[in-house]
């Protein structure tokens, strides 16, 4: 749908919705409600909802930085150690690559 | 396809309604002449060419929607020179639109068919819908399988269709929409599931469940919230595509090769008959439809008209875009649907009885692609007439049946054309020929022509022709290098 | 590694047909969709040329070394008039389709025009013969191996990449030229266009001595790119003014929304 | 509907035309395919992976032909260019060489071994000094003094190469198309011309064998379990077979467990192998010459036991995965102890088993029999009857028996599992005293030339069935002996003695048959038609292979068995496939096996007269214990596996240098950016350029 022909009220239920969302275990959600929202928050002339827009946009990206954060370490740690957990990786495993440990 | 090449016609009629508005009649006349030739157009003169022309554009149908008489010539006058114009040049922009999602579509099925192994070779799984094999000794009853498998796809597919035109009739509006999202969700979640396996496979990485489950959940539900309720359309547009290629991707697998072909060939002649024949199915359905002056339920649908609308946002009336948006969200859901059900499949034993009812699931929806494709036409003369001036409104809405069925084509193609790209590069062009033609046809002959017969057509031909006669003739040619 | 190799080749055989598409084609829808057309055309003559060949392939003797080269080389040759003969074809049909538009609109210039058309068919044509003579050695310019097992030259990859480059400019340019003739009813131009094109696919014969068949080959596309430039409206006193940069007068002159 | 039409036109072109429609030419011009290669591959047991892995996209490396061992340091340190891919031929495929190889795997891509056509003159064993080691009788806990093979070292030429491990592929090739291809691949390009480095393009090689499994047996049994996909993919599988086994009375097989009153001599041997690389294991000493001799003796007391039954019934064994720490006898006594066996271990009354009999110096054949367990006097005491038998056996017969030291154990042998469960009175038969004469112990030279089975020129493959050579004479003896000691150690009486003799057509016949060609008009006359597809024009490999269906060894041994020790009976095909003798016959099932052998084609005619063959020959099967217990870590049975692999194959063809490869780049990269400033600047200046018409950037050049 198109932004720009929304009226902000609306802009910014739909970030709130967006925002409150990603909290659902949906960092994408959040990656798009920054990406989305972010000429709005930003770029955009002032104009009243803008200040709640932008908050929403900050945390989101907050909270998406968590995830990545969160998700990248997880798999290094995963790929690294996967083969000395033995069974327990095994069965944590999708996909276990063939041929090599 | 069909829609914008009535798009296109309906700019055509318009303007020639503009340059002839001195004389209200002819129009009138021409419109409904016109209209007749058109599958979705229902309820005659007018209301027809509001049909046809609903295709493309929200700005064509009303015009000559409601009565001409009824419209003010100052109107006309306006659109007059843009008009001529705009004939070729919208119709080119809307072309153009739909080549970059169906391209991309295709690139995916075709990267994918080249590099994920699971997609090309044949375990002996086949659809419910296929029973036959066709690893038989003798090539008779290689065809006679194949015939007798596409024979039996078609008419499920017919049958699928009474039966949404029967749901639609009586206004089962509930019982569609909670189908639809429930096959939508099973598409989104399992199919990129199995798609993912694979290609974790491919590459021989170890993946985690806790980081796939985050992946699906997301890929997921982001997907259900862009295609079902709000989301940027850039994100529609590209989960509508994965969808289908996702969609495309089982087809290639679980379709035998001869019958693949054939089904392809029966669908593009089935699409041709629903186009032109009087009394088909989906045109009952068009018509109900246009009686209760309502969309169709959600259609399925890729909506080329709001990215459009993006460029001119600011400088157009605000208010407009909440009846604007409509559309797409609406049509989205069974865009997703369609080929959602195969997802009903989630398990190893027992395959085929799955494939049974996700079969049933798809092939309703995806028959309904050609419908859908009529239905749209008919969404905008709903629209209220403010919106009919400006030509930006004139996006094109092509059915996901349609990408299904390219791609379908190009990846098998590339899938079974022994590595050969020249045959994928001239099926691809020939599907993008099939697009284009409709447009110079139109532009030369002004005739209203459904689109997916022409591309598959040219498809198929190419397909064969390339594979049988052209690669032997190039790969001698790069032997010795020559050059032509 | 050899993904170098894959890029390298890529890049030269298609780099300037990718920058002509991007600067020039890529924006207009129009020019695009006949770009395709182009394409398509020439598939088509392909198939015919493809088609003959393999027939008569198939009722000559297949074990005759020679007798196949020279069914190869008769094919080239048929392809080649072919391929004219579908560019002919091509004019003809967007002579139709631009009348039929011309009627459509009030206007007496249409959307596009036939030089644009005759470059951008060029173009269609060049890009769909480049694809078709390389795609396949660019697939296997990735593997690990290089050419020359059985003692070809190892400069194999490279060389095709060149020639395809030729071949796509030339077929740009035997467009605009082609067209220009045909406009200006001068058919000793087409015959040219049609001789240049049968020389430079008969220069191919002698590969793989790269020099005898690359040098001369570029010589005709030097050629056919003045000619090109000049039947395209083109000229030294242009040259100059653009490169000297007094063109504020020309910009007024004959500005127009692209 | 034109389409379809349309389509079914083009279909019948494809029919009608599909010809000399190749592959793509340019791979053609780029890539040789290697036809005939065999792959070493990875095997796991309870702790260790040993064999070859290439990478999932195969190894590429320049290809170097290591001339002598010094020429080593040129691949692992001084090359110009690595990896290299090495050409060994046979000779320099030693350990030091490999090992050296393996220690510098970064800058080696893989092996490839040329075998020739004649065998080595010195000795090469690729399998371990102690074979067997520790799922042997021998434990710490039997006798410290005997475990370990501390007292003889069975294999001294062992060498172990078998069970290493190498992250590098190693193929053997023939000396043949492929090898010549190579060679002179090598020969112009890669040659180093005095001390030069040799100049690119260089001739290079890629070798795909890509191994599933990984670590051991347990690690990979368990993500064959792991089941969460539509398409669970197993990664490896249990090394396993069948063993042949028939009697001379009649047991009810499928009563199983204890038979009383029933006395049982096991008359035993084995019939596989196997060498370093994976479908060559020719193993003629050390498998074929023992099985192939039980054969023929089976043979020779088919009469006599039919006519004067002895009191005590004999049961020829053939076990499969001796070689995999005993799969098979350890599963026979597994199946004895829980009564899945038509008999128990009490219903054994003595082993004699027949080992590697091939190569006799001095016609000496050594009865090798355990120390530990004669230290009890009544094992001592049949001990002691069965050599007499034995020794008596051979009197009148060019062999002469004798016995090792007594504190010698035994060779490594299925005897030992035997023992290993209770203490059995029983005999090895040997051809060497202490350790092995074999000197190419498992390994591929182990075949007919090494057991001079030699023709002479100029014969027929029907002429060299027929023609009997001398090693089938001198086993020829040794069968006879061992039948007759059979015989009189079942208790025969001394009267059928003189009539119990070997055939040498037979014994011949058989070696030619599992030595020289399995596909030969004798064995075609004596097994079923679905069979035919396992007989081959080259000797038979005794590897024994995953546990799926039997393998062509054990089928050929099973049909050869029935047919040298069974009667032809006159059934019905229908019913002789049925397993019965009639209609209304339910219970002969249980105590025969019939089957239906195409028989041989009478003389004016093509077609063949089959017949059915009624014995008592069964098949048990050769899966070791510990994957019916899940005991993947088992200390005291065999937990060998195979792992799996999607594609064995090789191609060699020429590498550029990386100098043309970034020249190509870079020229590549230059053609694209200045064309795009060209036309940048062409398409802006457009108006200007033409001014006549605007007509973008057809200039650019």
């Amino acid at each position: 749908m198109n932004l720009e022909r929304l009226p902000n009220e609306e802009k910014l239920t739909l970030c709130r919705k967006y925002y409150l969302g990603g909290f659902a275990f949906l960092p994408f959600l959040w990656l798009v409600n920054v990406v989305w929202f972010f000429k709005e928050a930003f770029v955009k002339p002032d104009y009243t909802e803008q200040l709640q827009i932008k908050a929403y946009v900050k945390r989101s990206a907050l909270g998406l930085l968590l995830w990545v954060t969160v998700l990248t370490t997880w798999i290094t740690i995963f790929q690294h150690f996967r083969a000395e957990w033995g069974e327990v990786g095994d069965y944590l495993s999708f996909t276990i690559p063939l041929g090599i440990p | 396809m069909a829609n914008n090449a009535e798009d296109i016609e309906n700019n055509m009629n318009q303007q020639e309604t503009s340059v002839a508005s001195e004389t209200p009649q002819q129009p009138q006349e021409a419109t409904g002449t016109r209209a007749r030739p058109r599958g979705g157009s229902g309820g005659g003169g007018g209301g027809g060419g509001a049909g046809g022309e609903g295709g493309g554009n929200g700005s064509g149908p009303e015009q000559n929607g409601q009565p001409p008489a009824a419209r003010p010539p100052r109107v006309v006058e306006a659109e007059e020179d843009e008009d001529e114009e705009l004939t070729l040049k919208y119709g080119a922009k809307h072309v153009i639109m739909l080549f970059v999602p169906v391209t991309l579509c295709m690139v995916v099925v075709v990267a994918t068919i080249k590099s994920v192994s699971f997609y090309t070779q044949n375990d002996g799984q086949r659809l419910i819908y296929t029973p036959f094999p066709e690893d038989t000794v003798t090539v008779g009853q290689r065809a006679l399988n194949s015939i007798l498998n596409a024979t039996i796809m078609i008419t499920v597919i017919i049958v699928m269709t009474l039966v949404l035109v029967l749901l639609y009739k009586y206004r089962c509006y509930k019982v569609i929409q909670g189908w639809l999202f429930l096959s939508s969700l099973l598409l989104l979640f399992f199919f990129s599931y199995i798609y993912l396996k694979e290609v974790f496979k491919t590459y021989n990485v170890a993946m985690d469940y806790f980081t796939l489950a985050i992946i699906i959940w997301n890929f997921g539900v982001v997907g259900m919230i862009c295609i079902h309720w709000k989301g940027p359309l850039r994100l529609q547009q590209a989960y509508l595509i994965m969808i289908s290629a996702l969609m495309a991707l089982v087809f290639i697998k679980y379709l035998p090769e001869w019958t693949a072909w054939l089904i392809l060939a029966v669908i593009s002649v089935y699409d041709l008959l629903a186009v032109l024949c009087p009394k088909g199915p989906l045109r009952i359905l068009v018509e109900t439809a246009q009686e209760r002056n309502e969309p169709i339920f959600p259609a399925l649908i890729y909506s080329s008209t709001m990215v459009w609308l993006v460029n001119m946002a600011d400088t157009e009336w605000p208010k407009r875009n909440s009846t604007e948006v409509a559309p797409p969200q609406l049509e989205a859901p069974e865009a997703v649907a369609s080929p959602a059900p195969a997802g009903l499949s989630q398990d190893d034993g027992g395959f085929n009885s799955n494939w049974v009812n996700q079969q049933e699931h798809q092939l309703g929806p995806l028959s309904t692609t050609e419908q859908t494709r009529r239905e749209v036409q008919e969404m905008p003369s709903t629209r209220p007439p403010v919106e009919d001036e400006d030509e930006e409104e004139r996006g094109v809405k092509l059915g996901l049946g349609d990408f299904i069925f390219y791609s379908m084509l190009v990846g098998k193609a590339s899938a079974t054309a022994s590595g050969d790209w020249n045959t994928t590069l001239a099926c691809f062009v020939a599907i993008l020929i099939g697009l284009c033609l409709t447009l110079l046809l139109l532009a030369i002959f002004k005739k209203a022509l459904p689109a997916l017969p022409i591309s598959i057509f040219f498809g198929l031909v190419f397909y064969f022709a390339t594979d049988n006669l052209v690669q032997p003739f190039m790969d001698r040619l790069a032997l010795h290098q020559f050059y032509i | 590694m050899t993904a170098a190799v894959f890029f390298g080749c890529t890049f030269i055989a298609f780099g300037p047909a990718i920058a002509l598409f991007l600067f020039t084609i890529a924006r207009e829808p129009l020019r695009v969709i006949f770009l395709i057309a182009g394409a398509f055309f020439w598939l088509v003559s392909l198939l015919l040329a493809s088609l003959i060949w393999f027939i008569s392939v198939q009722i000559s003797n297949k074990d005759s070394v020679t007798q196949q080269k020279g069914l190869l080389i008769f094919g080239v040759v048929l392809s080649v008039l072919l391929q004219e003969t579908f560019r002919f074809a091509y004019y003809k049909l967007l002579k139709k389709a631009n009348e039929g538009l011309l009627t459509l609109s009030q206007e007496e210039t249409m959307p596009i025009s036939i030089r644009q058309l005759a470059y951008v068919s060029g173009l269609g044509f060049g890009f769909m013969s480049g694809a078709f003579s390389v795609v396949n050695i660019l697939a296997d310019s990735v593997g690990p191996g290089t050419v020359g097992i059985h003692g070809d030259s190892q400069h194999y990859f490279l060389s095709s990449a060149f020639m395809t480059l030729a071949i796509i400019l030339l077929h740009m340019f035997w467009g605009v030229v082609f067209f220009d003739a045909c406009e200006k009813k001068r058919w000793w131009a087409v015959g040219a266009v049609v001789i240049s094109h049968l020389v430079v696919s008969c220069l191919t014969f002698q590969n793989p001595e790269y020099i005898a068949s690359l040098v001369p080959t570029y010589v005709i596309l030097f050629v056919m790119g003045i000619w090109a430039f000049y039947s395209a409206g083109g000229s030294l006193r242009n040259l100059k003014l653009c490169l000297t940069c007094k063109d504020k007068d020309f910009l007024l002159a004959n500005h127009r929304p692209r | 509907m034109d389409l379809l039409s349309n389509k079914w036109i083009v279909n019948l072109l494809v029919c009608w035309f599909f010809i000399g429609v190749g592959c793509n030419s340019v791979e053609k011009k780029i890539y040789v395919h290697l036809n005939y290669t065999v792959p070493c591959v990875r095997l796991l047991n309870a702790t260790h992976q040993i064999g070859c892995q290439s990478h999932l996209s195969g190894n590429v490396g320049v290809l170097h032909v290591l001339e002598s061992e010094e020429n080593v340091d040129w691949v692992v340190r001084t090359g110009p260019n690595p990896p290299y891919l090495v050409i060994l031929e046979s000779p320099l495929f030693t350990r030091s060489i490999m090992m050296k190889l393996k220690n510098g795997s970064s800058r080696v891509a893989g092996v490839a071994v040329i075998v020739p056509r004649t065998n080595p003159s010195e000795g090469f064993s690729p399998h371990t000094t102690c074979p067997n080691e520790n799922t042997g009788v021998y434990s710490e806990h039997y006798d410290p003094e005997l475990a370990h093979c501390n007292v003889t070292v069975w294999n001294p030429l062992g060498n172990g190469l078998s069970y290493e491990e190498f992250d590098f592929p190693i193929f053997s090739m023939k000396e043949n198309k492929d090898t010549r291809v190579i060679r002179k691949c090598y020969m112009d390009n890669n040659r180093a011309v005095n001390g030069s480095t040799p100049q690119y393009p260089l001739c290079a090689m890629q070798l795909y064998s890509h191994m599933s499994a990984v670590t051991d047996t347990a690690t990979c049994m368990r993500r064959n379990d792991i089941k969460f996909s539509i398409s669970p993919e197993m990664v490896c599988d249990p090394l396993g077979d069948y063993n042949v086994w028939s009697s001379t009375k009649l047991l009810n097989n499928t009563a199983k467990g204890h038979k009383i009153g029933e006395s049982v001599i096991i008359a035993a041997s084995r019939l596989d192998s196997r060498s370093f690389f994976f479908d060559v294991a020719p193993g003629a000493e050390s498998g074929v010459s023992g099985f192939v001799t039980l054969l023929a003796a089976a043979h020779a007391l088919r009469n006599a036991t039919q006519e004067a039954p002895p009191t005590r019934t004999i049961l020829y064994t053939f076990f499969q995965g001796e070689t995999f720490d005993y799969i098979g006898s350890s599963r026979m006594v597994y199946d004895m102890e829980n009564n899945h066996f038509a008999v128990d271990l009490n219903n054994v009354h003595s082993v004699l088993e027949v080992g590697q009999v091939g190569l006799r110096a001095d016609s000496k054949l050594w009865l090798h029999s355990d120390p530990v367990s004669r230290k009890n006097s009544s094992v001592n005491e049949e001990v002691r009857k069965l050599i007499t038998n034995l020794q008596s056996a051979a009197t009148g017969l060019s062999v002469s028996v004798e016995e090792p030291n007594f504190s010698q154990p035994l060779p490594p042998s299925s005897f030992q599992r035997f023992l290993r469960a209770r203490q059995i009175p029983g005999i090895v038969i040997e051809d060497h005293r202490s350790a092995f004469t074999n000197s190419f112990y498992e390994s591929m030279f182990d075949n007919a030339d090494y057991l001079n089975i030699s023709y002479p020129p100029n014969l027929t493959p029907e002429e060299q069935l027929e023609f009997v050579t001398d090693t089938a004479k001198a086993l020829t003896e040794v069968a006879t002996m061992v039948a007759r000691a059979l015989y009189s150690q079942a208790g025969g009486e001394g009267a059928q003695m003189s009539s119990i003799k070997a055939d040498p057509q037979i014994v011949t016949r058989l070696l030619y048959g599992f030595l020289v060609r399995s596909n030969n008009s004798w064995f075609q006359q004596l097994i079923p038609t679905d069979l035919m597809t396992h007989l081959a024009d080259r000797p038979t490999n005794f590897y024994v292979g995953v546990a799926q269906q039997p393998s062509e060894p054990t089928l050929l041994v099973q049909h050869l068995l029935a047919n040298l020790t069974g009667s032809t009976v006159n059934v019905t095909q229908d019913n002789c496939k049925n397993q019965r003798e009639d209609e209304k016959d339910v219970d002969t099932k249980h105590f025969y096996f019939y089957m239906w052998v195409q028989g041989a084609a009478p003389p004016n005619s093509t077609k063949r007269e089959g017949y059915c063959v009624r014995s008592t020959v069964r098949l048990s099967k050769a899966l070791s214990p510990a994957f019916d217990l899940q005991e993947y870590t088992s200390k005291d049975y065999s937990t060998w596996t195979e792992s799996r692999w999607k594609s064995i194959k090789g191609r060699i063809f020429l590498v550029a240098s990386h100098e043309l490869e970034m020249v190509t780049l870079g020229v590549g990269v230059g053609v694209l950016i200045t064309s795009l400033l060209l036309t940048y600047i062409m398409s802006s200046k457009a108006d200007i350029l033409f001014s006549s018409g605007r007509e973008p950037a057809n200039a650019t050049y």
